[in-house]
């Protein structure tokens, strides 16, 4: 069961929760990405390429499949302007094993940082704008995974 | 040598990209020798000075086409669109 | 903010990770396992030693937050009799960087597996009833963390 | 050599470690010559044919002294409370 959804509101990560427990593996794992405040930024504004993203996400979670046995993955990443402290993204997969749940999770997260059509600008208190530079340590991670 | 047909492309920026050109789309056409994704972004540097100072650095940039990602050596062939954008930094 | 808990009820698992989320670090990762149904599974009975338990969590907690930045840990994990598709227990991370928070919530789980003072007995539909043997994975998965 | 004065502690049992004694906690008096866990185990076994019974693979029990996990070769002294069990499967 793959869910993938890019949306302007906010989502419910309970409930996403809930839908992946009743698949009944045993071991759901959770990962929500958050804009963290740092004293004087205000907000991201998430833009995203429409016609590729969905496909993307699903790509992500097609490859996650193919290496754990997963009885399912929710990926929801958000899009728009974000206010420090809102929820931006969330990864979430559900396994009969912990590690498989787990490193799934971590995997896709990875993923999604790396070769997912979204990009961040930082909105500042002062309102200065300024894109998100990717970083290495992002590359470094997805690059970690076979394949 | 047979006389160049020009071919068209969409092509669809995002972020910085799309900021400093001023726009988020555009068809262009190009003539038949240019082949693959780092011809075309040639084609474009020797056609329009913006072209030159947005892509200064390709290093800098990413492309998809047809919403692939691919390298500056893909060929276009008929592809429908082309993205170019910055790394992405989502997640 | 470390929380740790062993309760007979249920938790909710969204309302644990909004805790987390309220310390706006931006990275925030849950685990869940529940109790995994195999056809004849009816229940599981979760005994623990509960003068050791809470302290045996909180070393557990103190020791994530040795090894990674943590602004915060949550750990629930239930006792008592536990049906087919319930959930037993709850690690949640919360940090200014995923991996960290990713990681401290696995070497949470691969703890609390190995050294938190819980056993469990499954009891089958025909009333059978056989207590659970340790797992030589759950012993390597803990011996991989350095300590 | 003096006489021995017994000492005592309270052992808690869990899982079938108590299921097989029948019981979940007892208070036993160990002459001062036990010293260790392992000792007052053997201890045990010597005194009753349930202990041997239930204590037969020492590879497979574990022990916390005072709520911390210890080794068999772990020094009794003033702990006052000795727990004895399987393996932990919680999680």
């Amino acid at each position: 069961m793959i869910k993938v959804s890019v949306i302007e509101s906010d989502f419910d990560a309970g409930s996403e929760i809930k839908n992946l427990l009743a698949l009944g593996g045993g071991a759901v794992t959770s990962f929500i990405g958050q804009v963290r405040g740092d004293g004087t930024l205000d907000a991201l504004e998430l833009e995203h390429y429409p016609a590729m993203t969905e496909k993307a996400l699903r790509k992500i979670a097609d490859k996650a499949l193919g290496k754990w046995d997963l009885h399912g993955i929710t990926i929801i990443h958000r899009v728009g302007r974000l206010r420090v402290g809102e929820q931006i993204v969330l990864a979430c997969t559900c396994s009969d094993h912990r590690q498989a749940s787990i490193e799934a999770c971590s995997y896709i997260m990875d993923q999604l940082k790396t070769v997912a059509p979204f990009w961040k600008k930082e909105i500042r208190q002062d309102g200065s704008e300024s894109w998100v530079e990717e970083r290495q340590s992002d590359l470094d991670a997805a690059k970690g995974w076979k394949n | 040598m047979t006389k160049e047909m020009p071919n068209q492309i969409n092509i669809v920026y995002f972020a910085w990209v799309k900021e400093r050109l001023g726009r988020d789309q555009e068809v262009i056409e190009f003539p038949e020798l240019v082949e693959n994704i780092g011809q075309l972004v040639e084609h474009l540097q020797n056609c329009d000075p913006a072209y030159r100072n947005v892509f200064t650095d390709l290093k800098k940039l990413r492309f998809a086409l047809d919403q692939d990602f691919v390298g500056l050596d893909a060929a276009l062939r008929d592809a429908e669109e082309l993205a170019i954008f910055p790394p992405v930094t989502g997640g």
